[in-house]
């Protein structure tokens, strides 16, 4: 059964290659692959559950000469998340393109962003990683550039030459860890790593590559134009999705291969640049006249959420505190996921409604499209991180281990980021209120409002309330190595 | 026993499930759902008679449910928490039946009365929460759920109100989950207990402590419109008027006020809080409220106004009675959680009533409209005169044990002087209403009358809910020394809480 | 003293190098920036070479500069303004210089570190030990096919990716004006050479430098070449059959690995007896999928009936 | 041996140092694609010298492979980029059309 964790990545790459060929029959194959990988992910989740992290030697070559595939808690669980929002986007992108000439050629590079997301999730190998991140650049450029005007064809080429240095420099690091270690495999290299210069350039390196790709301020530049001119399921997914994984490598190498390079002290200055971004984020999302640019934004800010757990997880005692920290960050990253995915696919709802998502406009809409509206507001209340959202419970913790960790500076930005998010969340829905004269029905599009609801759902109640399996899961198998 | 367990869950669910059916209603429906309103108002009483009977007899009833490792959801029944859910069961009802005559021909009318279920539900979760975590979380809920029916209108100004309304309680919501996970890291998880907690605790630093209590009030003083974080009240105020109704009287801030004492009898423990030197603090911040409120009271000529005004001085008395260690005042408090519940309602169902009717919304055009509608002028005098403490009214049993209470507790040289300042207050800007109402002659025109139809000055489900509040106000008073009266089980819960 | 021999060539291939990278970055003329690329790029294959890479040699010789360069040459047409200049402030200029210079001094020493600190063995006798199972003698060709064969896998996802884009984004490339005839003479030699060499490339590539992406390089190096020539030539081709091609060629190495997953239940995994010709049939699917792909990465253009899968129907395009 | 690997490891840094500077500094994709293109060789020399395993020496092949799996994705890379270039051209082209439909 380990072989699901090579149909997760392999089917949706098949029916990619199908749906080339057979574009008339696209979406159908789109949607049966993802569902069949998202039920892979599944399998491969209660598998790390059951028995524990386990890995698939590609080629039947040990790590080291071959490849290998690995899942642990972590990419199991970020695992079912993608394939999760994928999917729901995937039914949503199915009525979205009313053009069946831009559906065509969507649904190939759509099941390649898949792929890549998968593949880099469970990728166990540094050069395998490097050439995984450049395929998920490219698909998700190439996405960006279907909405193929001119706001969206400047983001994308931006996009695309940032994405290729990001890779570049990562792999320079790589070539360095090569040079002095002799190995690429992850689990081989913790073993041998040692604080010296070598390593610490490397590292160096690798994070300034993964740092532009997941947007931390003062990297995030090319990320709202990009965001906000992509058609609506691929901005969920580059919101949701892109910007997750690369902050995943992070962790994995900063927490499982680099632990003894990472210095408190470059975690302070990489929670500060965190610190930084949830102010500056929530903020731009504040002065953002367009519902898209201010999802947008709000992303830099939730992805400066998770750089401040750093410093903490960082100097917390290991067990039961540091336990509680990762696990924190995991729900966060989760929650924002879900959350806003949901939104940006609502947000495209919008757009096809009014024409135009711009926020100053939107009265009305919650009497036109309540669902939709209510959608909104669902993944604000996670986005803002109030009860009973996971992302509540990810503040609290967050809160907690500052007070722990004796940093309690932390605690004023997370203040400000929260009042900041309300309003920008709730001058949405000021507008939304207001007074427009349609009034529609509960539901409208249902292949593409049902999706949002059940991520939105997803992100508010059964990340809240639900959540407890996680704690365990990551208690017993946080060992993130898989050995 | 099983079902007595689930019983705090079960009336959680029996607002809950009729509020999310009811956003599926479709507008036209109105037989539909107003009887799933009036099922689930029903429900829920019944379900609180049983809790109010088993608490009585000491059973414990009590359910919880794993979030996080060292984070539970409790629901849990105890004397006080019965006090806050018997109020807001029974006057949701009576809401309830107000609101639907008052919505009539309103649009929207399923949203709002979803958002007034889990209003509701919100209210009685945070009165039968267990622990700080528990809590904080139907604190927030509360607020949500309260923000579309202050925005209901969607009129600019509404939404405004909204907004600011928004702005300070989830401020206050951060505040208090600041403290509360402070608490947490250095106490651990905390359940509510009778005598409370942290005197059981020993080498807490007790500055510490003093820093969590400033969090906690400061977060719950923003809902309970302590002074200075009074400012969204009389903003609140574009909200219809059950809305209003309930905002002043039950839900919002009742819940900061039902919070202070949660924190200073069932966390900090009263003795404990006198011990650190709190409750002086505390009570200084109430006292002022209690006199600033009236005084800025008189200078209101907007009657809602006024009102809200005068509901961030009376609310002040709970939080004043709960800041005196002595089992009088805390009756006196807790008491006042009933009575000034009971009487502010009817005063909002009447100013409703005047502005739905002849388009009253100032005191000055209020003359002589005793006689165009005595049923609810009536009822608004009963209030009026029970908020200034004229026996037997409700209002002056209140008062009376806040007094008694502080002279106990050798407080009575600031308190009694506060007492009888806010009543004199009280008087000043209540008298000249009901003297306008009963003895000045009528004007010719009303601002925007409506056809009279019916026997009745108007509509009944508008002009019986003030009455049936006003009566129950008179009653309160009358058989205070009745068993299961407001003030036998406030004396419960204080020999319970000393 | 032979030594100081090597040392010296190496140090003039090093400082040209360097000289090249240099003037092709601040040269102000696109064209010229471009050429001095394309050098650089023949240069790097002289390296490759020296450094006993020859597959790289090949490869570099072949895409890094062949098919690259025709690549931005064919786009600097596309160009209004060939004018490089930088947009930068002189202070933001003083800022980027300084930052270069100090990670190039932090990266030497890292290097310098590394070098000293590794065994210099590394992963070449893991490999050298699992040749003879391997099902080729080329250890070039063993990783890239057998050991990381998952990575040629990906990347040529990455190839499809990038070549899906071209296709979406423009519409064919229009006719430039007729060549000058001796390229066309030149052409009718040339190609039939090319697609031999391929060939050649492609079945030496077990044993020998070589391989499936020198190979299709090659293939499509001719076929650009054919392009340039004649350029009308490319409404022959068959854009739809092109993109068939493509695709079955990785379709292949999918199932291959499938295939090998459910006998060996490792994907990928090879059983050792018939492991050279497995081999051999991806690296032929390989090279027919890059040949298709470089093609239609130069050709461009969204071929015809592109919506509907259909290649008899032409498809409505939009092309604004 | 360890001196001509040095020599061209140090080389390769030298190439992605001036590649790096000219991304940083350019704005137009052309130049900046090249500069990302020299950036890329530069990594690659480094893998290339480290394989080296001197005259006699079998050279480290793991290295060569990876290289020649870099090389083509930068190509698809490269081509990718041209053709958004070529995308954006032809869009500005028409809207600056479009305006002068407007001006008359």
């Amino acid at each position: 059964m380990s072989n699901a964790i090579i149909w997760v990545i392999m089917v949706p790459f098949l029916g990619s290659l199908v749906s080339i060929i057979w574009s008339r029959y696209a979406s159908l194959i789109a949607i049966i692959s993802n569902l069949a990988a998202l039920i892979a992910s599944t399998v491969i989740l209660t598998q790390v559950y059951q028995s524990g992290p386990f890995i698939h030697e590609l080629g039947g070559w040990q790590a080291g000469l071959g490849i290998s595939l690995r899942a642990d808690a972590l990419s199991s669980i970020l695992l079912v998340m993608s394939m999760t929002v994928i999917s729901a986007a995937t039914f949503y992108a199915s009525t979205y393109f009313t053009d069946a000439a831009k559906r065509a050629r969507f649904w190939p590079l759509w099941l390649m962003l898949t792929v890549a997301l998968n593949a880099l999730l469970l990728s166990g190998d540094l050069f395998n990683l490097y050439v995984t991140l450049e395929l998920l650049g490219l698909s998700a450029v190439a996405l960006t550039a279907l909405s193929d005007n001119r706001a969206a064809l400047q983001a994308a080429i931006r996009y695309l030459s940032i994405g290729l240095l990001g890779s570049l420099v990562f792999l320079a690091g790589v070539a360095l860890v090569y040079a002095g270690y002799g190995t690429l495999d992850l689990a081989a290299l913790a073993k041998v790593v040692q604080a010296n210069p070598l390593s610490q350039v490397a590292f160096g390196l690798m994070t300034a590559g993964l740092l532009i790709k997941s947007a931390l301020f003062p990297l995030h530049f090319w990320l709202p134009s990009a965001h906000a001119s992509a058609p609506a399921p691929v901005s969920a997914a580059l919101s949701a999705l892109v910007v997750k994984v690369a902050v995943y490598i992070l962790l994995r190498l900063w927490i499982d291969v680099f632990d003894l390079v990472l210095t408190p002290a470059s975690a302070m200055l990489l929670g500060t640049l965190g610190a930084i971004a949830v102010i500056w984020g929530s903020w731009q999302a504040l002065q953002a006249q367009r519902l898209k640019l201010m999802a947008a934004y709000s992303t830099v800010a939730q992805i400066g959420y998770l750089f401040i757990f750093l410093p903490l997880i960082v100097v917390l005692p290991e067990g039961t505190l540091q336990d509680a920290a990762f696990t924190a960050l995991l729900l966060m990253a989760l929650t924002h996921g879900f959350a806003k995915s949901a939104f940006f696919l609502s947000a495209g709802v919008i757009q096809q409604y009014c024409g135009h998502d711009r926020i100053a406009e939107l009265g009305g809409t919650a009497r036109a499209l309540p669902l939709t509206i209510f959608v909104i507001a669902l993944s604000g209340v996670a986005l803002i991180g109030l009860p009973p959202s996971g992302s509540f419970l990810g503040k609290w913790y967050l809160i907690s281990s500052s007070f722990h960790a004796g940093q309690w500076w932390w605690i004023p930005v997370i203040v400000v980021g929260s009042i900041l998010a309300t309003a920008y969340v709730f001058r949405i829905l000021g507008h939304a209120f207001g007074p427009g004269e349609s009034i529609g029905r509960v539901l409208n599009w249902g292949r593409e409002e049902i999706p949002a609801l059940m991520l939105a759902l997803i992100a508010t109640l059964i990340l809240g309330f639900g959540s407890a399996e996680l704690w365990d899961l990551v208690a017993q198998h946080g060992d993130t190595t898989g050995n | 026993m099983d079902f007595f367990d689930n019983l705090p869950l079960l009336i959680l669910l029996s607002s809950l499930l009729p509020g999310m059916a009811i956003f599926l209603v479709r507008e036209e429906n109105h037989v539909l759902r107003t009887s799933l309103n009036l099922f689930g108002a029903v429900t829920k009483l019944a379900l609180v008679g049983l809790m109010i009977w088993g608490v009585y007899h000491e059973w414990v009833s009590e359910m919880r449910w794993q979030i996080a490792p060292g984070l539970e959801l409790v629901l849990h029944a105890d004397a006080l928490s019965v006090v806050f859910v018997t109020l807001s069961t029974v006057l949701w009802l009576v809401t309830t039946i107000y609101a639907i005559g008052y919505l009539e021909h309103s649009p929207h009318r399923s949203r709002f009365f979803g958002f007034f279920s889990l209003c509701v539900t919100a209210t009685v979760g945070l009165a039968l929460a267990g622990n700080l975590f528990t809590f904080v979380i139907f604190y927030e809920l509360l607020t949500l759920a309260t923000y579309p029916l202050v925005a209901h209108k969607g009129t600019p100004e509404a939404v405004r109100g909204a907004r600011v309304y928004l702005t300070y309680t989830l401020g206050g919501g951060v505040l208090l989950l600041i403290g509360v996970v402070w608490l947490h890291t250095i106490a651990g998880p905390i359940d509510f207990q009778e005598r409370g907690v942290l005197s059981g605790l020993t080498d807490l630093d007790p500055w510490t402590l003093r820093w969590i209590f400033l969090f906690m009030i400061i977060g719950l003083g923003v809902k309970a419109a302590l002074f200075p974080f009074h400012g969204w009240l009389p903003k609140a105020m574009v909200a219809p008027a059950p809305v209003s109704a309930l905002l002043h009287a039950v839900a919002v801030v009742k819940a900061g006020a039902f919070g202070i004492i949660r924190v200073v009898y069932d966390v900090f423990g009263v003795e404990y809080a006198a011990a650190l030197g709190l409750l002086p603090f505390l009570g200084a911040i109430a006292a002022f409220t209690i006199v600033y409120g009236s005084v800025k009271a008189l200078s209101q000529d907007h009657l809602k106004r006024r009102l809200a005004y005068s509901t961030i001085s009376q609310v002040s008395y709970i939080a004043l009675g709960t800041a005196i260690l002595g089992p009088l005042a805390t009756i006196g408090g807790v008491v006042h959680l009933v009575h000034q519940g009971v009487m502010k309602i009817t005063l909002f169902f009447a100013a409703g009533n005047y502005a739905e009717t002849l388009g009253i919304h100032h005191v000055s055009e209020m003359d002589g409209v005793g006689k165009r509608m005595p049923a609810t002028t009536l009822a608004f005098s009963v209030a009026a005169l029970g908020m200034i403490g004229i026996p037997p009214i409700a209002g002056f049993i209140s008062k009376w044990y806040l007094g008694l209470g502080a002279l106990q507790a050798g407080a009575g040289f600031w308190v009694i002087p506060v007492l009888v300042a806010s009543s004199l207050l009280n008087a000043a800007y209540f008298l000249p209403i009901l003297y306008r109402a009963w003895f000045k002659p009528a004007v010719v025109k009303w601002p925007a009358e409506k056809p009279q139809s019916g026997r009745w000055e108007m509509p009944g489900a508008l002009m019986w809910p003030p009455v049936i509040t006003a009566i129950l106000a008179l009653l309160f008073g009358l058989l205070a020394g009745a068993p299961f009266s407001p003030l036998e089980w406030a004396t419960l819960i204080a020999t319970r809480e000393y | 003293m032979i030594e100081i021999l090597w040392f010296l060539v190496d140090s003039m291939l090093v400082l040209l190098l360097l000289a090249l990278a240099w003037t092709t970055c601040s040269s102000r003329d696109v064209m010229r920036a471009v050429t001095l690329f394309i050098a650089m790029g023949l240069l790097l294959a002289i390296i490759w070479a020296r450094l006993k890479a020859p597959d790289l040699a090949l490869a570099e010789a072949i895409i890094g500069a062949g098919v690259s360069g025709a690549l931005l040459l064919s786009a600097i047409s596309d160009y209004p303004s060939t004018a490089i200049t930088s947009h930068r402030s002189p202070l933001m200029h003083g800022i980027i210089n300084t930052f270069t210079l100090a990670l190039t001094i932090l990266m030497s020493w890292a290097v310098w570190h590394g070098l000293n600190m590794s065994d210099g063995v590394r992963l070449s006798e893991q490999v050298s030990s699992q040749i003879p199972v391997s099902g080729v003698s080329n250890p070039v060709t063993a990783v890239l096919l057998n050991f990381r064969a998952y990575d040629t896998l990906l990347e040529l996802a990455v190839v499809l990716t990038a070549v899906l884009a071209v296709l979406i984004l423009n519409d064919k490339r229009a006719d430039s004006a007729a060549s000058s005839p001796l390229l066309r003479g030149m052409t009718r030699w040339l190609v039939p050479l090319l697609v031999v060499t391929s060939g050649y490339l492609l079945w030496v590539g077990a044993h020998a430098p070589g391989g499936a992406f020198q190979a299709g390089a090659m293939l499509a190096a001719a076929m650009i070449l054919l392009q340039l020539a004649y350029p009308s030539i490319h409404r022959g081709f068959n854009l739809y059959l092109l993109r068939v091609l493509l695709v079955a060629g990785i379709f292949t190495f999918v199932l291959v690995g499938l295939w090998m997953m459910s006998a060996n239940d490792d994907f990928l995994a090879y059983t050792p007896a018939w492991a050279g010709t497995l081999i051999l049939i991806i690296e032929t699917a390989a090279t027919i999928s890059i040949a298709a792909a470089l093609t239609l990465a130069y050709i461009g253009g969204r071929p015809t009936g592109w919506e509907t899968g259909d290649h008899v129907i032409t498809g409505k395009e939009d092309a604004g | 041996m360890i001196s001509t690997q040095l020599l061209y490891s140090l080389a390769g840094v030298g190439l992605f140092a001036i590649g790096l500077r000219a991304t940083l500094l350019h704005h137009l994709l052309l130049p900046r694609l090249l500069a990302l293109n020299v950036c890329g060789a530069g990594v690659f020399l480094i893998f290339i010298a480290v394989a080296y395993a001197g005259i006699e020496g079998m050279a480290d092949p793991v290295p060569h492979a990876l290289v020649l799996t870099g090389i083509v994705v930068a190509v698809s890379a490269t081509a990718m980029a041209l053709a958004l270039g070529r995308r954006l051209e032809s869009k500005e082209s028409e809207t600056m059309k479009s305006e002068a439909m407007k001006d008359e």
